[in-house]
Formats: structure tokens, C-alpha cells, sequence
């Protein structure tokens, strides 16, 4: 394993320490491990907060600041964060309007997330819920822990946390982010699987000339094993896949996301042929973002998110966003 | 089992996770995200050290801190998961240094509620739930039979293992690995293979 | 090879498409392959190009737009842009004000840009260029081709363009580039080498143990193969290189830069480091900036990058930039 | 040299460049950036394409409109540098569908002038200009000692393929390489080895 780091024990901590020396604007709280706002908490404003393992940067840690997140809690790398962390970053970011986790759908994020918000309760701290599940590749059935939350939490958390900074109230904050959810859907390709710190090797190894379809954004391995094949077609099943799982008439919010080893020339190539493909099946982008957003190390992989955008989406996805990852209007 | 036992079960079950942490480590990247052994390793280490700094009177009080400890430090699913059994097996336990085998047979099966109830999974679904049902259910049969704290352990470890052994064939329900869908039939679940560890340090120490 | 590609052949083309489709709000020139912000030329105001081999997105298509480049000029992957295409950037950004070329130090990239330039004063566009070299890990000597144009392109692309923005006349923009190129320096480490499209395979093999110090951002292999060793260790001897190169006493800027494979959580991770060694050695940051910016395809690596920064400079660092690879203030 | 063998002249060194442009492509990655084969396949093809579309009627211009194509079509320095070359060849002939040798002797010249006036290179710097100044003298010292084309083109790529291989032990002091320092000892230029095939290719034809 090669990287950039001391022990593999203390990357998370260290990259915090250094997340906290390059964004003065930004207070992190090393001790119980998250990131906030430096004016936190705002009297009458709702909170934000999301996380989830580490190793997906910029989301949740690069999210954090004015239209966007209050509060981000990272967990060890691909683990979730623990109930007490989850809980002292509710209670940093609490303006006695109620605070909304964002959770992605996977179970220990649920259940470290749901122990969080009762002891948070028991503070008398107003809690919400958002739960992300966009993951088509994964079916919706009582034979899996539900689909997984990938690229749309981006979405949800941009447009969520500019219904907050407009004065928002919990329930709608919370109502705008289970609304991006449910109109989102994404599927994502590895080339390569990332490592992570700890293991030291990557988590599936893969043939010069398979890939792994469906994947998630912690190196297992996917749905099934494909043969490579011209971006095209990669993108044209990925589309298939999502378009099949949920009804896209448009106007869309398209996310080209690269999974953190792939390079911007080749994301820029899987736009246009994603934009031409959604032409060609009468689906109208209303906005687009291309970049390593939603990331899984170093892996070499991509996923493709569209969400049904109303105006009022549109309208929050355009306000004003200053975080060190995401930053228009501002 | 008195308090010290207790204090030694968890010891030799933190030894056992440290020794074995890579395979779990790789269970878990075969069909999760391949940090099961890590995450048991850092909160195990956690509880021996929780466990050393104000040493418990009571063994309801170390489960019950041991599972609290783990619940704040691994993250993870198993780590609320652990983290509640063993509090609820605390929980159901009377406040004395010293309790009989009956008392855990109560305690064990509390946990494995409080397993079911935050996790919601059945037995088949592959999960530690596979091995701890069956372990359980074996420590309460031995009891039940005459046996003593050591033949109800090594019969509950058996079990464990068994069980452990027996989610390979299986399709993942809940998890991580059922995202895997069929590609999860084929390999042994990371967290019924840890429950067997905990269960074999119980034997172990017994 | 694995990449998201239809055929190594049309890569570049291919993916200007795409970013031609994701922004609109700038002008893409698929025929001649160039970019532009879309109000270009505009009347009075110096324009700035800038171009090289492709490959290193977002350098430099990823920063056209208000506050940066007027336009930039991509060549085949890691191939220096030809003098037609150069020159029709040239002229499509001229708004009779003189127009400077910023140009990475190398062979041919120096070529391509003198004989545009020729090519443009035949038309009776005034060019300035400003050369870019601060790769401290070449030798500047007769011996070499001088050093290598690298991290400090971003730096002289964001505050040169901030002065052309601002109304600088063609002396002044070209004057306050290279006072940003000649206050700077960089230093490289490789972990893994890229892989270029058309060749198929990575540039150097490296052993799991070994890296590359002192690499460049095409490729190639550094000065010296070394031992893999603890980021604290290998910052320090990269902020090491710089320091004895030229003389730093801050405030800097400071820009840690991937090389396109690194993850965030790791380049974070340098930065804490940097800025821990840089403030023992008694040098102010004064800005800062992290990310992968001046890529080398999906090499694993990151380079340091210090500019002894002038008031001017960080007044200039600081006004708005609205482009797709760098944005604040718009 | 007529017009026609000017053109087959610029085909057969297309065709060398394609059939080895892996090589090329494998030895700019050991000392370059590994886009050489690629860059001049590019090239050439473009040029043959260009001398098919609007065939010209003097050597010189075949020259002129092959080194423009170059250098509007490669790019890097191989571009520039045999763009230049070309068009400073053609420059200096005749106006005229057939040249003679010694025509062609001061048109090398010109060249090669050309290639050390845009990139300053010397003999001895392990550049293209170690294949090529050792095939344009000895081109000349052909004619001058009587040789007709056939001859001489196979004296210049006999001195060329020498030339290229005789760059392996130098240290680069221009282009890419140079920034390896002593790490480019021991590896062909590209640039030397992709002027032999040109040279090897008039040779072939005529
Ligand atoms: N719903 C559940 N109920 C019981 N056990 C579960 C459940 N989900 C997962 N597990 C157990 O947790 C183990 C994985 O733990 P770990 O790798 O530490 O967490 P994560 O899956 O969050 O990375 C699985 O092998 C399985 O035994
Ligand atoms: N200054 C120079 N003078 C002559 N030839 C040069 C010079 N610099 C580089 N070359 C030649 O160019 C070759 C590399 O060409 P190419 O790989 O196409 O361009 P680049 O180096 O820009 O990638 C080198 O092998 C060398 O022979
Ligand atoms: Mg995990
Ligand atoms: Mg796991
Ligand atoms: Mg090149
Ligand atoms: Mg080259």
C-alpha cells in the first residue's frame, strides 16, 4: 500500500488536523472528531449535520460552511462515526430550531445516527431524519438492507442546507431532503477498487479487462462483474439502470461523479455522453456538476445521479453555497 | 462467573480479535467494506483499557461498560450492535460479583433481543445473530442439563462456531453483504465469525 | 489499461465536448480545440491564454472564466498544443489590448507557443509571454532545459488573470505573472506513475515500496527513486527542496496539489504536515490552497508549491474568480 | 529525386513511423513522457492525407507542405522540430519537379540549421540532431565522392541508425529528458531513432 500518511491508525485525525489548518473558517473539534461552522450555533437557524465513514472526501467534511452543512462528523475511514460524536455535533450546531441528520443508508450509519438522535432527545434537542437511498443497483426488497445512499446526498445536503439558510423550519428541511431522495437515483462503475488505510490492499481485485458494476462507495464489490467497454456503453447502461428504477421525464440535476481515482478529462467525457443519451431519451437537464464529489479513496470509478428537479430544487441548488468543496454566489 | 472472570472473558476476547483481526478484516472485504477486524480491534482495545481504569464490581457492570465502550469507539454496524447486547446482557444480570450460570442464560438472551430488535435480523440472514442464536441457545441446553459455567461455555463456543461456519452457504439479508445480492452465497459472515471468537474466549477462560 | 474512453484516439476531443455541454457559460471551439469564456474578446481588457498538453485538469481548461483565463488551448494527452490552434485562441481573446501567454517550461510547449506568437504578431496582436518554471527539483542550468513549469501555473494564472480582470495593462499583467513565477517553487512525489490513453500503460513501474521524488506532471520519472516513507518525512524534504532553493520567508502562499490519484483525506493529511514544518521553520502562510489542481492524469502523487507573496499578490489571489475549476467572491 | 519519389519518400517514413511507433512510444516513456510514436504517427498520417489531397508539383513543395503539416498537426517538440526541419529544406531547393543530390545535400543542411536554430541543441546533447547531423554529412561526403541518390540516402541512414544508437550512453542536455539528469544514460532518444527511420525510408526508396 502506498499513501501519503504516518500510521494508518491516525490518518482520519491527522487529515482532520490539517482539514482544520487550511480552513480557518471552519472550527473543528479534534477531541470528539467533527467539523462545524465557525459561527455555529446560529439562534432559530436549523442545523445540518451529516457524516459517515471517512475516505469520501469532500463529502461530508468539505460540505460544512454558509448554504450548506452545519456540521459534519466522520467516522473512521469506510466506518461509521460513533452515537457520543454524532451527538456532541447535534449539540454544537443546535439554535433551538432542531437539528437534521442526513444518513445515508447503510446499516451502521442508521443505527449510530438513530442512537445519536434519542440521546439527543433526551437533551430535548429536536431531531429529523433524512435518510439517502438512491443506489438502484441495489434492489429495494426485504432481502437487503434497502438501497444505499451514494451521489444524491450531495443533492440532498446542498439543497437541504440552503432551505435551511433561508430560515427554513425542521419539518421543511427535512420534507425538501426526503424530497430530493425519493426523485433521485444513481449507479455507479469501478475500474479498481480503493484501499483502504487499514487493510492495506485494495478490497476486490479485478482482471486488466473486468470492472465491477453497481458498486457502492466502500470498495465491496458490486453487483456483478462486466467486461470493459467504451465509455459509451457504460454510460448508457448506467442511465438505463437509473431510468429504469424510477420515473425521469426532466428537468434533471445531473451529477457526473468520479469515485476519487479518476480523472477529470474522463468525467468530462462520460457528461457528454451522458447529456447525449438523455437527449436522445427526451430528458431535459435543468443543471449539472461534474467532479470527484462522492468519493471511495482511490478508487477508479464513477457514478451517474439525476434527480427529477421541481423549481424549487432549482432554486435552492442555485443559492449562494460557501464550503471548501462546493462554492458558488459566494 | 464472578467479576474477574468477566474481566478475563473480555481480556481473552480482546486477545482473540487482536490475533484474528486480519481474518475478519478480510471476511469483511470479501462481501462488506473489509474493516470488520479493525473496528473490533479498536474497541476491544478500548474495553480492556476502560475495563483496567475503574475496574467494574459487578460483572453486570463490566458487560454493561464494555458494551458501552464499544458502542462509543467501533462505529460501524457491529459496534452499536455489540455495544447493545452487551449492555442488555448487563442490564438483565442481578448487581452481584458473582452469578450463576442461570443468571446468564437470562443475560445472553436478553443480548441476542437487543441484537434482533436494533437490527431487525432473523436467523439465516447471515449474520452474527446465526452465530449468537445458536450459542444461546446451547449455554441455556447445557445449563438446563446440569452443566457448570465451563461445559455450558465450551457448549455455546461449539455452537458459535457451527453457526459461523454454516452462514458460507447462505444469501445475505441484512448488512452490507446483501447488496451483494447471490456474489454474497460462498463466504463466512465477518461478524457470526467474531461472535464465535467471543464465545471461545467465554470457553476459554471458563 | 482501464479508463472511461470510447477510443484513445478521440480522448481530448471527446471530452471538450462534454465540458462544452457542462458549462455553458463558456465557449468551446470543437474544431480548432479551444475554450473560451463566452463574452470573449472583450474590448480594452488584456487577454490572458494559457494551454499546454492535456491531461493535467482542471489545469487549464478548468479555469476560464471572469478572474482567470480568457481561454485555454488543450493538446493531444501530455503533447503540447500545436501554433494554429495557439494562435486561434490568441485571436479570438484579443480585444486589442495585447494578449499574454502563460507557457509552462517545456520544449515544446516554449516552440509551440514562440512560433503563435510570431504567427500572431504577423497579425498585429501584441503577445507577452510569460514563461512558467518553478520545479526546484531540475537543476536550472545549461544542463537541462531549465526547470519545469508546474504548481506555480495555477498561481500565476489566478493572479496575473485577477490583474487583467481589474483593468491591467499588457506590461502590468504580463509583469505581475512572472514576479509570481519567479517568487515560487515546487517539489514532487510520485507513488504510482499515470497512465496515458494512447500508450496503454503507466509511464514507470514502481516497486510497492518505492516512489518517484522530484517527478513532473507528464509522466516521467523523477530525479531520484526512493524509499516510501511517512508523510511528515517526505513533506519535509520536499519543503526542504524548495527552501533551499529559494529564499522563503513568508508570508506564502501555500498550494498542495495532487497529481489526480490522491485522495483528499491524504492531501489534507499533507497539509497539517506542511503547515506544522512550515511554521518550525518560521514562514507565515498567508493563503492557502488544497486540492488536485495541476494533475498528472490519475497518478498517485502530490507536489508542494510555496509563492513568497507580495500584498499585490494576495490582494489579487483574493478577488473573484468564477471558473469551473477554481471559484470564490462570484 | 523527382516529385514522385519526394511523395513515396514521405508514404515509406509514414510507413516506418506506424509500424514503429510502439518503440518510439516505449522509449520516450522510459526518458520522456511516452507520446513520441504517437505524436509523429499523427503527424505523418496527416501528411500523407495532405500530399494525396492536393498532390504538389516540385519536391520542394512536397518538403514544405510535409513540414507544415507537421507542425500544424504534432505539436510537443517533435513537432515544431521536424516541422521546421522540412520546410527549411524545401526552402532551400530548386523550384522544381526534379532535383538533383547535390540540391538535396544543401537542403539537409538547411534543415538541420533549422532544427539548431528553434532548439539550440548541440551534437552530443542526445537529441534528434545526433541521428541527423551525422546523416546529412554523411550525405554530402556521398555525393561528393560520386554517389547517386540510391547511394547516398544509404550512407545518411547507415550514419543516422549509428547516430541514434550512439545517444544510449549520453546524458540528455535538451528536451524532456534532460530533466532525469544522469537517469537518462542508457536509454535511445526517441527523436535520434525517429530520424534513422526517415533517413532508413528514403533509402528504402530510392
Ligand atoms: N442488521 C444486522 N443485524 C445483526 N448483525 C448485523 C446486521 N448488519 C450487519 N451485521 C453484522 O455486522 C457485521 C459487519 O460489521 P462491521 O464490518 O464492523 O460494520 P460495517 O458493515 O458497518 O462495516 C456483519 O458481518 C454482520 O454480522
Ligand atoms: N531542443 C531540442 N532540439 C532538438 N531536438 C529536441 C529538442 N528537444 C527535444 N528534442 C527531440 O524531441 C524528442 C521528443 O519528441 P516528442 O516526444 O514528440 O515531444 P515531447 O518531448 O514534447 O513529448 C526527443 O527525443 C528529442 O530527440
Ligand atoms: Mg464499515
Ligand atoms: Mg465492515
Ligand atoms: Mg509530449
Ligand atoms: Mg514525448
Amino acid at each position: 500500500m502506498k499513501k501519503f500518511i504516518n500510521d494508518p491508525a491516525d490518518v482520519v485525525a491527522q487529515s482532520l488536523a490539517g482539514l482544520a489548518a487550511a480552513h480557518p473558517e471552519l472550527r473543528v473539534d479534534t477531541e470528539e472528531q467533527y467539523i462545524v461552522r465557525a459561527d455555529a450555533p446560529r439562534a432559530g437557524k436549523v442545523g445540518l449535520v451529516s457524516g459517515g465513514g471517512s475516505g469520501h472526501e469532500p463529502l461530508h467534511g468539505g460540505f460544512v460552511g454558509p448554504g450548506m452543512l452545519d456540521a459534519a462528523v466522520p467516522g473512521e475511514v469506510f466506518t461509521s462515526p460513533v452515537p457520543d460524536q454524532i451527538l456532541a455535533a447535534t449539540k454544537a450546531v443546535d439554535g433551538g430550531a432542531g437539528v437534521v441528520h442526513v444518513v445515508k443508508n447503510y446499516t451502521g450509519d442508521v443505527m449510530n445516527f438513530q442512537l445519536a438522535a434519542e440521546l439527543a432527545a433526551d437533551e430535548g434537542i429536536s431531531v429529523e431524519t433524512v435518510l439517502v437511498d438512491d443506489d438502484v443497483a441495489v434492489e429495494d426488497s426485504t432481502w437487503t438492507a434497502g438501497r444505499r445512499g451514494t451521489g444524491a446526498t450531495l443533492l440532498v445536503e446542498k439543497i437541504a442546507g440552503a432551505r435551511a439558510e433561508e430560515g427554513g423550519k425542521l419539518a421543511e428541511v427535512a420534507a425538501i431532503g426526503r424530497e430530493v431522495n425519493a426523485a433521485s437515483g444513481s449507479f455507479a462503475y469501478a475500474l479498481t477498487s480503493g484501499t483502504t488505510p487499514a487493510a492495506g490492499r485494495p478490497g476486490f481485485e479485478l482482471p486488466a479487462d473486468e470492472i465491477e458494476a453497481g458498486v457502492g462507495i466502500h470498495g465491496e464489490p458490486g453487483r456483478r462483474r462486466e467486461k470493459l467497454r467504451p465509455a459509451k456503453e457504460l454510460v448508457r447502461s448506467a442511465l438505463d439502470a437509473i431510468l429504469d428504477a424510477k420515473t425521469f421525464t426532466g428537468p434533471v440535476l445531473l451529477l457526473v461523479n468520479g469515485l476519487g481515482g479518476t480523472p477529470l478529462i474522463e468525467l468530462y467525457l462520460i457528461y457528454g455522453e451522458a447529456s447525449a443519451y438523455l437527449e436522445e431519451r427526451g430528458v431535459a437537464i435543468a443543471r449539472q456538476l461534474v467532479g470527484n464529489y462522492v468519493t471511495s479513496l482511490d478508487m477508479a470509478g464513477m457514478s451517474l445521479t439525476l434527480c427529477q428537479a421541481t423549481d424549487e430544487m432549482i432554486r435552492l441548488w442555485d443559492a449562494p453555497v460557501r464550503t471548501p468543496g462546493l462554492r458558488w454566489g459566494a | 462467573m464472578d467479576v474477574t472472570l468477566a474481566r478475563e472473558w473480555m481480556r481473552a476476547a480482546a486477545g482473540a480479535i487482536a490475533a484474528d483481526a486480519d481474518l475478519l478484516t478480510r471476511l469483511d472485504a470479501a462481501i462488506g467494506d473489509g474493516d470488520h477486524g479493525v473496528n473490533l480491534n479498536r474497541g476491544f482495545t478500548a474495553v480492556v483499557a476502560a475495563l483496567e481504569k475503574t475496574p467494574p464490581e459487578t460483572v453486570a457492570d463490566v458487560l454493561i461498560k464494555a458494551g458501552t465502550t464499544l458502542m462509543s469507539r467501533v462505529g460501524g454496524a457491529s459496534g452499536p450492535i455489540y455495544g447493545s447486547a452487551l449492555r442488555a446482557a448487563g442490564k438483565a444480570l442481578p448487581p452481584a460479583a458473582e452469578v450463576q450460570p442461570a443468571d446468564l442464560v437470562a443475560a445472553l438472551h436478553a443480548g441476542l433481543e437487543a441484537v434482533r430488535k436494533l437490527g431487525g435480523a432473523a436467523p439465516g440472514d447471515k449474520t452474527m445473530v446465526d452465530a449468537y442464536g445458536p450459542a444461546a441457545d446451547a449455554f441455556e441446553q447445557a445449563v438446563a442439563g446440569g452443566a457448570d459455567l465451563a461445559g455450558a461455555a465450551g457448549a455455546a463456543a461449539r455452537a458459535a462456531a457451527a453457526g459461523a461456519e454454516a452462514t458460507v452457504p447462505l444469501q445475505a439479508r441484512k448488512g452490507r453483504a446483501s447488496y451483494l445480492g447471490e456474489r454474497s452465497i460462498g463466504h463466512q459472515d465477518p461478524g457470526a465469525t467474531s461472535t464465535a471468537l467471543i464465545f471461545q474466549a467465554l470457553a476459554d477462560v471458563s
